[in-house]
């Protein structure tokens, strides 16, 4: 029977927005690659916070300060163990994804010389390409893309060609944003140790889909956004390992990440504040540590699998539809389905999903040269969490069907 | 001929006739396959507006003191637009088109179109027909 | 008489965490140049972003999406008013005071050659030096200190000598966080001006004391944070005349910032978009928004000359205390006092208030190089926003006194 | 001679002695007078805790198997709360420093100074001189 199973429909009660209705049709969220939405007890410890102990932080000798301190140094060592990561020195907090990529692409991409290479791979998101981009023409650095081929899996005979000594750091997605496709880090990693590189994995779309182990991945950085994973927005983590972020010199200068400041001399504070230049997002910090928190309270093996089933329900009912093509199509998947219809226009669809109350995106999803190798103007992109049910799928199908047939 | 103010007022009056979006979208559509059109052998990257997740093109022509409008756009809701578009602006005078008020749309319920959303760019195709026009006053 | 007026007492009573008790006595909240507090409408909007529109921005054509990002723009909108700024492409987000000066820095400060000038002043906070240290050093640019007398103000002869052709930029507090000085930034501009010299203002501890116009001023960038104008934490705004902001190259790279990205070549996106790579702290410009609107529906201008009123009654009382000495005597100053008495330290007056509720800051406020002009480890510093009360100072006082009594 | 447990368990008597917090804080300002203090000249930079507001100087003896401390602070709450942990370290083993939990600390209200607020520096305190206990173990 397909039917959502009870412990899902409990989990869905906890976040408020589902219950929204959209142009008078009841929200169906499938735009969860994008933003997830937030539990309840994420939304009131931002309001907790402010009601009661917002302070800067760090180094007032005030009662609000030091609970704000607290808290907020707390959301780091949740972080640090969700993670799996050594130290607690080791959890950089950021803006988000891109800001932590910017961070490492210009810090430790700093340190690299001319002609030597980085890799990336041709399903990167614009957030881990541009970067890259930005400082290999700054130092003459070269930048090598992996390829993939028509599943939208990378090559992996033509990446093991690819990696020599002169490869420096690889940076790669965990989890492609249009294609779902998981890539197979574990053994990029283990490649590029070999030659002495480092790694950086994209986390934004993997971590809100499966348990992360950062110390058994044996990676370098691993970066991901708050806003992705049932967190605010405005926050985001760059896990480093320790001898890397102490070589790295700081990023951004400011208060905080500063030992002693002269005009002759300025000395730097310790990991992580090294690498935390100014008044943090403290509210951010602290309710992503809530959403943390959250998702060690709920069953997440559980709700994991159940993606999967999402997953494949809608894939066997959208393969049913006339002139359908999913984009990304690799063997290992996450809970999104990218496709097109016939030669219908993504934007149109998604005008009429929208009117009926669907939410999910349309376009290149930040990943141009992705479409430039499929040759498309972009794709229809449903992006499933674990608080969607299968009757929403359905939802989702019909009114799909509803829509081809006003645009055919 | 109507005037400015009639185009637009008739238009509402369309819409009003439908309750549901599905069927606004369908006349939308249907408005979109009336337009002359931009073949795809006479499209240019100058007719192409910036701004919009779809591609449009837009070529205009100044004939006895009034603008004529031909577009065309990959995505036929965004043509259907354009056709609205096109429908209140065609054969106006340009003092018109840079001046008067566009008040149509948001009554037909598209202002969502007019959001600063990139996705959707309508606001970019208003803005050139605009600037076009601005060019003959 | 001295007594708070009602129209304070009822300003006040938005602001919900100034009934919290700390340590059993009633929270008097005298930190406000760290961070200040939010209005209850400010806490509510971040709660209704969560509640019912959280979407990701810019590229959705989902009602949710188009909800946040129209939201989003509306808020930019307000502040480009607010400041008077000539146009919305001009308002940029960032993360906060210290990632727009950063972004100053490492973008305007990157196109600078060798021997190029930089001049900053004594008073600066360590978020106005230290990225201008790292540009300087990478650049080979000359940083120089404009100088201070005892007062804590600007020695605005010596200023007069040091700007030439060589000056590029000038990058300078409106008002010390530190000493409360209020520097004469206009004369400033225009002697930077006529030498061809570009000027930053740090706003951060302006923008919430008085109205900006930066257009009367004809400053080149005017930056400040959320969370010191009633606004939330992890967003801050970058104000840069377009003609400047359209030459510099962008700072980070990612999603958003980018008009077209491919493995060749890649070109940027539309000033404001261009410096906003990556997910935005959505709910954090929308909520700084409302912060805006609060401040334009109350009578600031009655609300900012109370605060002198605070600020002259707070002086008057301190000064009766044996040993007291004030640090930060400009003629101009804002609503701030820095002090010590005798050679206490100040963390042990600090603690000791803190046991009465009362939050004031201790430390070096992030300015060593001015607690090494004053040779001082640190100075007390206690902060007024309009909503405190003549009541909360005597309370202050009081505490003070019974501290000094126990640590003489 | 009381035991570590004992020391801490004393501490924590003296403290239920008072209510107001202003008190509690007198006693332990007059505890900070009571400790062999470093004098000016003999401080060194190697002496010196980081993480606090204040400067705190830390020399450390070892002698018969039992460590001892002098401290000296410029801010006179901070030397009081080393002498509370001077109080309870000194003529300890090694072992038993480096080991055994301070529960005084939370008992006595005195965790504020435990947070990672870099302004108080207890847990730098407490940190360094297990390390110097820990040299001798
Ligand atoms: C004058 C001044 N400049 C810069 C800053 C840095 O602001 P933020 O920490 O919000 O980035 C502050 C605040 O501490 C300040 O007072
Ligand atoms: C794979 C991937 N990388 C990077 C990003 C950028 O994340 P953010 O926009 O939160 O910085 C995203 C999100 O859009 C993503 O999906």
């Amino acid at each position: 029977m397909n039917q959502t199973p009870d412990y899902i429909q409990e989990l869905r009660s906890k976040f408020p927005i589902l219950k929204t209705e959209v142009h008078g049709k009841a929200l169906v969220y499938f735009d969860n690659a994008a933003t997830t939405q937030k539990p309840l007890e994420v939304i009131e410890r931002v309001q907790s916070y402010y009601n009661s102990e917002n302070a800067n932080i760090h180094r007032g000798v005030h009662h609000l300060s030091q609970v704000a301190t607290q808290d907020y140094e707390d959301a780091r060592k949740l972080i640090q163990n969700y993670i799996g990561a050594g130290k607690e020195s080791e959890i950089i907090f950021t803006k988000g994804t891109t800001d932590s990529i910017n961070l490492v692409a210009s810090s430790f991409g700093g340190l690299l010389q001319e002609d030597d290479e980085i890799l990336i791979s041709a399903m990167e998101h614009h957030s881990n390409i541009v970067p890259w981009q930005l400082i290999a023409r700054k130092n003459k650095l070269t930048l090598k893309v992996i390829p993939i081929n028509r599943n939208g899996e990378l090559d992996m005979e033509t990446f093991e060609t690819m990696v020599s000594e002169k490869t420096k750091i690889i940076s790669i997605t965990h989890i492609s944003n249009t294609l779902g496709t998981i890539n197979p880090i574990k053994d990029i990693i283990k490649k590029a140790h070999s030659f002495g590189a480092k790694v950086l994995i994209d986390g934004a779309q993997s971590i809100q889909h499966g348990k992360i182990n950062v110390s058994d991945l044996d990676c370098d950085f691993f970066v991901f956004s708050g806003h992705k994973i049932f967190g605010p927005t405005g926050i985001g983590v760059l896990y480093g390992k320790e001898e890397l972020l102490e070589l790295m010199p700081p990023y951004q200068g400011g208060g905080d990440m500063i030992k002693r400041v002269s005009f002759k001399e300025t000395t730097f504070n310790e990991l992580p504040f090294k690498f935390e230049a100014g008044t943090p997002n403290i509210v951010g910090g602290i309710a992503l540590g809530t959403a943390i928190k959250f998702l060690k309270s709920i069953d997440t093996k559980q709700a994991f699998s159940y993606e999967k089933r999402l997953l494949n329900y809608a894939e066997e009912e959208l393969k049913k539809i006339d002139e359908m093509t999913l984009i990304g199509t690799a063997a290992e998947k996450t809970s999104l389905v990218s496709f097109n219809v016939g030669k219908i226009h993504p934007f149109d669809i998604g005008t009429l999903l929208d009117k009926q109350g669907i939410a999910v995106r349309t376009g290149h999803h930040c990943t141009q040269p992705l479409m430039d190798f499929f040759n498309i103007p972009g794709t229809l992109r449903a992006s499933f969490a674990f608080y969607n049910t299968i009757e929403e799928v359905d939802v989702f199908i019909n009114a799909l069907k509803r829509s081809l047939s006003i645009l055919k | 001929m109507s005037t400015f103010i009639e185009k637009q007022e008739a238009i509402i009056e369309d819409f009003e006739l439908f309750d549901d979006w599905m069927e606004k979208y369908e006349m939308i559509i249907d408005l979109g396959k009336e337009i002359r059109s931009i073949p795809e052998n006479k499209r240019s990257d100058d007719q192409l507006i910036h701004g919009c997740q779809s591609r449009v093109w837009l070529r205009t022509e100044y004939k006895e003191s009034a603008m004529y409008f031909f577009a065309d756009s990959d995505a036929i809701i965004t043509k259907g637009i354009i056709a609205l578009l096109i429908k209140v602006f065609d054969g106006e005078k340009p003092e018109t088109i840079v001046k008067e008020d566009l008040f149509f749309i948001k009554q037909i319920g598209l202002q969502e179109h007019l959001s600063p959303t990139r996705a959707n760019g309508l606001v970019g195709m208003v803005k050139r027909m605009k600037m076009e026009a601005l060019k003959h006053v």
